[in-house]
């Protein structure tokens, strides 16, 4: 407006294009664009792994994620290890929720080997016990998480606090605070111990309270709506293009979730319904996300009203120095807080797995889909877009 | 899955088909239908979520299988295409322009295992490991033990208790001893 | 000397250091790190080598104490603040948020997290450390001032722990820097951690926690050590 | 006065500002922490910081305007202090007025900004490019924040005709309707708004924001330099204080009486920041644009007529 009647018109194309998409060609000589890097050490990446942004300004136009910071070789470890001596191990490849590991190799080894359906009933229920615990462990961290990207600290503060609680009840379980190494081929390692029951419903009651809590404090919030609503829009479209599963799939009204479409265990005999959202920004993934916080606190209610009182905990197994399981091969999959995960797992006939495959959602979120969204982003955002995918470098690199 | 198997095989020659799971199916096409195949089930059969790509080595055979594991939303079922390539001489045709997210598993493939995706971007970027120069590393002939003990300065005194051993010798004292373990011990 | 003609000249000079890359196949420079020439605005031309221009290859000097009662002081201001590296190197991080919320709170010990390695005189190595994130280690440790602290954590950094046949992480980490502190456990508890902390006050205090000086002292033999693992050694020998 | 006496007064008081600052520091984050549920630092943390800043073996240089940038901070933090009125106490020429003179006020205004430049030359210097984004945004964040603010001051200048801190303060004496929250409510509101962006608190701290970027212009400091913008912070942050409290809040009559007034107002901005999160630039640019700005412009209008 004021251009126009100055009679000032600028060249066009000295200023930097509005829309930038994949495409926008970038001339590094021009010195217009700078290299930054995001990561290994920074506090605005989730965990160790690193973005090479290219800006102009403070518009990124062009992210590469780096990853391999915590590359331990565990399939190749595992392939020169017996199947029980590979099973502590395997639980380390992912950190914020080991236990859907123990359940993979646990049940592709039953199935391989053919005690599937020789797991005893109070058994099962118990590793639904677990891996719900393990979700809900993710989730307190993961939910104030998105609000501590945009600087809100003190949800994250009350949300670590619980998840310690949490982490006490699995230390009660297992024995261990954060590798519980409890689901194991066969069954699980221990029976629910004296009044667990009360003192879970002691701590589900507390999280009751933050859950309303938090939802005064960021969905009430409107710097919080500012900053989170459009950001970083998942479409229908994009889901199947890239292989987005989990949360970041429901965000857009797709409804994904193995509880549902595959059950396993005794998801079946459970009254739940997966959230979904229709906007596909960080604001609804989140809003998502408080929801299933909701709803996994609920499934911890029921598993524990209708699983049996007593029961054995685990089936008779071969004598694991000489378990043999025949040559084969299979997938197992489960819905963990990040979304489908699954692994391939491969055995030949000898002592030792030939092969086994992890694949963790954020294999395809933290590399293709968010080299993809970054695009065209703010600097300043890149930190929450990431949390919002829920990134976790571990399955990744393995 | 029976039909969907039938159609299948109505047009391209599967082998070592395996019903694994009511909703898991596993089926071996040779490696000049396999994207064809692949492309076929994404299009037409509403298998439109690839779950994985993998790659186990057969040094025994000299073959190196690939896996596509599609994943149909609708009917809650998958499939694994498997296919086996040469171990010598790896190389197959690279799947990038079907699904966005291919392009990691093959630069993933390509480092660890060495398999050549003639046209999959960024192919020779370093994915997990820098400036590597020995053996792909999950090839089955690369010994990792070997090599760490080669490299990274191992602390003496390191007394590794191994379970298997403890457990034949204290907790299962009467398990028949096999031949390759008496070697051992001795 | 045109704006057109000192582009086409700047473009050229970019695409033959890419050439050079390509020729020269062990060469693991990126292509803008390479040395190469630059044509200033106002048309002379400057060799610039950037690996080398804005780092220093100057080995680390040792920096004696200055002892008596005004060191016993410092020392005592060093133990009662310490500010570590928000650096999670492994899966040892995820103790770390339980450390600064209510049910641990290191603040109370005056431990204090920094995001950037030039104010934080305090790295926590947690877990295991692959050759990947050592390079980045190293280079950290050699940003951060002295005197510095390394604490452990995990016993993958002792002997390689439950990676010790890994293909990609260090069994030993007093072979690459010199540690203050080990924690041992896998992981170990948060309360470890505090141990280790106080610990490490307890080293400050007495004026035995030198490492940085005896990093100096034996530089060659750590060097030495630590290009035997990193394969593409393409950075100068000491940043600060 | 004896110009030796006030040198005396001055460098007192500028002992007392400076701890006092480390103190309220102190006290802020162990309210933020009790809020968390945590005992957070202990109140001797902040000159232990120090002590260990001034410690640091290691001393690196990028340039002389890398070592001139944290005293440029510093100096600004001084210079807020040298021409401000800290005490009422009757008389111009009194023991706590420092070397205030008329028309202070313009003067103190150049030197809120003076800081701000200072670490931009600083930051640019150290070379980072989070510091140079950081200081970037910083300098778009204040300029934001000093229209509103200016504008506000001016109405106050109109309303008292003077541009004398101390005069102002004077205006304002003999019971809590006199002061201009209550006289010019237009110019106060303004402040009070205003007041978070120049405190530096959440949601307007994307200049030192951890997560955002690295922490912006400190990126490159270390060691003592650190210590001179610990130093340099905590005088500043209980200067604004203090030049808000003396043009909106009446001013103070004793020392009891400012850190009184000092830690509420600093107060005002940490209660803010525990609840909101971080703006981004644009979004706390358009948000000064907004209703600080209207409400400065409103209170210079009502007062020009």
């Amino acid at each position: 407006m004021i251009n126009k009647f100055l009679g000032f018109k600028p060249d066009e194309k000295l200023l930097p294009s509005q829309t930038v998409t994949e495409d926008t060609e970038i001339d590094l000589s021009s010195h217009k664009y700078q290299k930054i890097w995001l990561g290994p050490n920074h506090p605005g990446v989730t965990g160790n792994m690193a973005i090479e942004l290219t800006v102009q300004g403070t518009t990124v136009m062009r992210a590469k994620t780096h990853v391999g910071y915590l590359h331990r070789g565990f399939e190749k470890l595992i392939e020169r290890r017996l199947f029980v001596q590979g099973f502590p191990t395997s639980i380390r490849m992912c950190v914020a929720e080991p236990d859907t590991n123990e359940y993979f190799i646990a049940r592709s080894t039953e199935e391989l080997s053919g005690y599937a359906d020789a797991v005893p009933e109070y058994a099962n229920w118990l590793r639904m016990l677990s891996l719900e615990m393990a979700r809900l462990a993710g989730l307190l961290r993961g939910v104030p998480g998105q609000g501590g990207t945009f600087a809100l600290g003190i949800g994250v503060q009350w949300g670590v606090y619980l998840r310690d609680l949490i982490l006490d009840r699995f230390e009660e379980l297992s024995g261990a605070r954060v590798y519980h190494m409890y689901i194991i081929p066969g069954g699980v390692r221990g029976a629910l111990p004296d009044g667990f029951k009360e003192r879970m419903e002691d701590n589900l009651r507390d999280i009751d309270d933050f859950i309303i809590r938090i939802k005064k404090l960021m969905f009430h919030n409107s710097v919080f709506k500012q900053r989170a609503k459009g950001l970083a829009v998942i479409t229908p479209e994009m889901v199947d293009k890239y292989g987005i599963v989990g949360t970041n799939a429901r965000c857009c009204g797709v409804k994904r979730d193995v509880r549902k479409d595959n059950p396993y265990l005794y998801y079946d005999k459970l009254d739940f319904d997966p959230p979904t959202a229709t906007d596909g920004d960080v604001y609804s993934r989140t809003w998502i996300r408080w929801q299933e916080l909701i709803q996994t606190v609920d499934l911890i209610r029921q598993i524990m009203a209708k699983m049996p009182k007593k029961g054995d905990i685990r089936c008779k197994m071969p004598n694991v120095l000489n378990w043999k399981i025949p040559k084969g091969e299979t997938y197992v999959r489960l819905e963990s807080g990040r979304g489908e995960m699954g692994m391939y797992y491969v055995t030949d006939g000898s002592d030792k797995p030939r092969r086994i495959n992890l694949r963790g959602p954020s294999y395809n979120h933290a590399i293709s889909v968010l080299e993809h969204m970054l695009i065209g982003q703010d600097v300043a955002d890149v930190h929450a877009i990431m949390v919002s995918l829920q990134t976790c470098p571990p399955e990744i690199e393995r | 899955m029976k039909e969907l198997i039938e159609k299948l095989s109505s047009k391209y020659e599967l082998q070592e088909v395996v019903y694994q799971r009511d909703n898991l199916v596993f089926a071996a096409i040779s490696k000049e239908n396999a994207i064809e195949a692949v492309t076929y089930l994404r299009d037409y059969e509403g298998y439109t979520h690839l779950v994985m790509m993998s790659c186990v080595d057969w040094i025994e055979d000299g073959k190196y299988q690939l896996l596509y594991l599609l994943h149909n939303p609708k009917l809650k079922n998958d499939i694994g295409i498997k296919v086996y390539i040469d171990r010598e001489n790896p190389e197959m045709v690279s799947a990038h322009h079907l699904w966005k997210s291919v392009w990691t598993y093959q630069r993933e493939m390509h480092e660890s295992f060495g398999i050549v995706f003639p046209g999959s971007p960024r192919l020779e970027e370093n994915f997990v490991v820098e400036g590597w120069d020995e053996t792909p590393f999950m090839r089955r002939d690369f010994d990792t033990h070997e090599y760490a003990e080669k490299t990274y300065f191992p602390r003496g005194n390191r007394k590794t208790n191994d379970p298997a051993e403890y457990m034949r010798k204290k907790l299962y004292p009467n398990q028949p001893v096999t031949a390759k373990q008496r070697k051992d011990d001795k | 000397m045109s704006e057109l003609d000192l582009n086409n000249k700047t473009s050229e000079m970019l695409a033959n250091s890419e050439a050079n890359v390509k020729n020269s196949k062990k060469n693991f420079t990126r292509p803008e790190d390479e040395k190469r020439e630059v044509v200033a605005p106002d048309g002379s031309i400057i060799e610039v080598n950037p690996l080398y221009d804005y780092f220093s290859n100057e080995k680390p000097k040792e920096e004696k104490p200055r002892g008596g009662v005004v060191e016993k002081f410092l020392n005592w201001a060093r133990a009662e603040s310490i500010w570590v590296l928000g650096f999670g190197t492994g899966c040892g991080s995820i103790e770390i948020p339980p450390l600064v919320t209510p049910r641990f709170d290191m603040f109370r010990y005056g431990v204090q997290m920094r995001p950037t390695p030039r104010q934080s005189n305090a790295f926590i190595i947690s877990g295991y450390l692959s050759v990947k994130t050592l390079k980045r280690v190293i280079r950290t440790y050699e940003q951060m001032p002295s005197p510095k602290y390394i604490l452990a954590l995990g016993s993958c950094t002792i002997n390689g722990g439950m990676y010790y046949d890994s293909y990609s992480t260090i069994n030993r980490l007093d072979k690459y820097i010199p540690v203050d502190v080990y924690i041992a456990g896998c992981m170990p508890r948060p309360e470890a951690l505090l141990h280790g902390f106080v610990k490490l006050k307890q080293l400050i205090k007495e004026g035995k926690a030198e490492k940085a000086n005896e990093y100096a002292r034996n530089f060659d033999e750590y060097k030495a050590n630590q290009k035997k693992i990193i394969k593409d050694w393409n950075m100068p020998d000491y940043n600060w | 006065m004896n110009i030796y006496a006030k040198l005396a007064y001055t460098i007192l008081g500028f002992l007392i500002v400076l701890n006092w600052g480390f103190l309220m520091g102190a006290t802020m984050r162990k309210i933020g922490a009790r809020m968390a549920g945590r005992h957070g630092i202990p109140f001797k943390q902040p000159w232990i910081n120090l002590f260990k800043s001034i410690s640091t073996r290691t001393v690196i240089t990028h340039g002389i305007m890398y070592y001139i940038g944290p005293v440029f901070r510093l100096t600004g933090g001084i210079g807020l202090f040298l021409f401000m009125p800290m005490v009422f106490t009757g008389s111009p020429d009194g023991p706590w007025t420092n070397f205030s003179f008329e028309g202070d006020l313009i003067l103190i205004m150049y030197f809120n900004v003076f800081g701000m430049l200072g670490m931009a030359l600083g930051a640019g210097e150290g070379g980072h490019p989070y510091a140079a984004m950081g200081i970037t945004r910083g300098l778009a964040q204040h300029a934001a924040v000093e229209l509103p603010l200016t504008l506000a001051f001016l109405s106050i200048a109109i309303q008292f005709d003077t541009f004398s801190i101390y005069k102002i303060v004077e205006a304002q004496q003999g019971g809590i309707m006199h002061w201009v929250l209550f006289t010019n409510p237009f110019a106060a509101a303004a402040i009070i708004l205003a007041m978070l962006g120049a405190l530096g608190h959440s949601p307007f701290n994307l200049v030192k924001a951890p997560n955002e970027i690295l922490i912006g212009p400190a990126t490159e400091y270390e060691g003592t330099y650190l210590g001179f913008m610990m130093s340099a912070g905590a005088t500043l942050h209980v200067m604004e204080a203090v030049l808000f409290m003396n043009l909106v809040f009446g001013g103070a009559t004793s020392w009891l009486e400012l850190i009184v007034k000092s830690f509420l107002i600093y107060f005002w901005s940490v209660f803010v920041g525990m609840v909101f999160p971080r703006f981004k630039i644009e979004q706390s640019v358009t948000w000064f644009f907004k209703v600080p700005l209207l409400l400065g412009v409103l209170a210079v209008i009502i007062f020009m007529f």
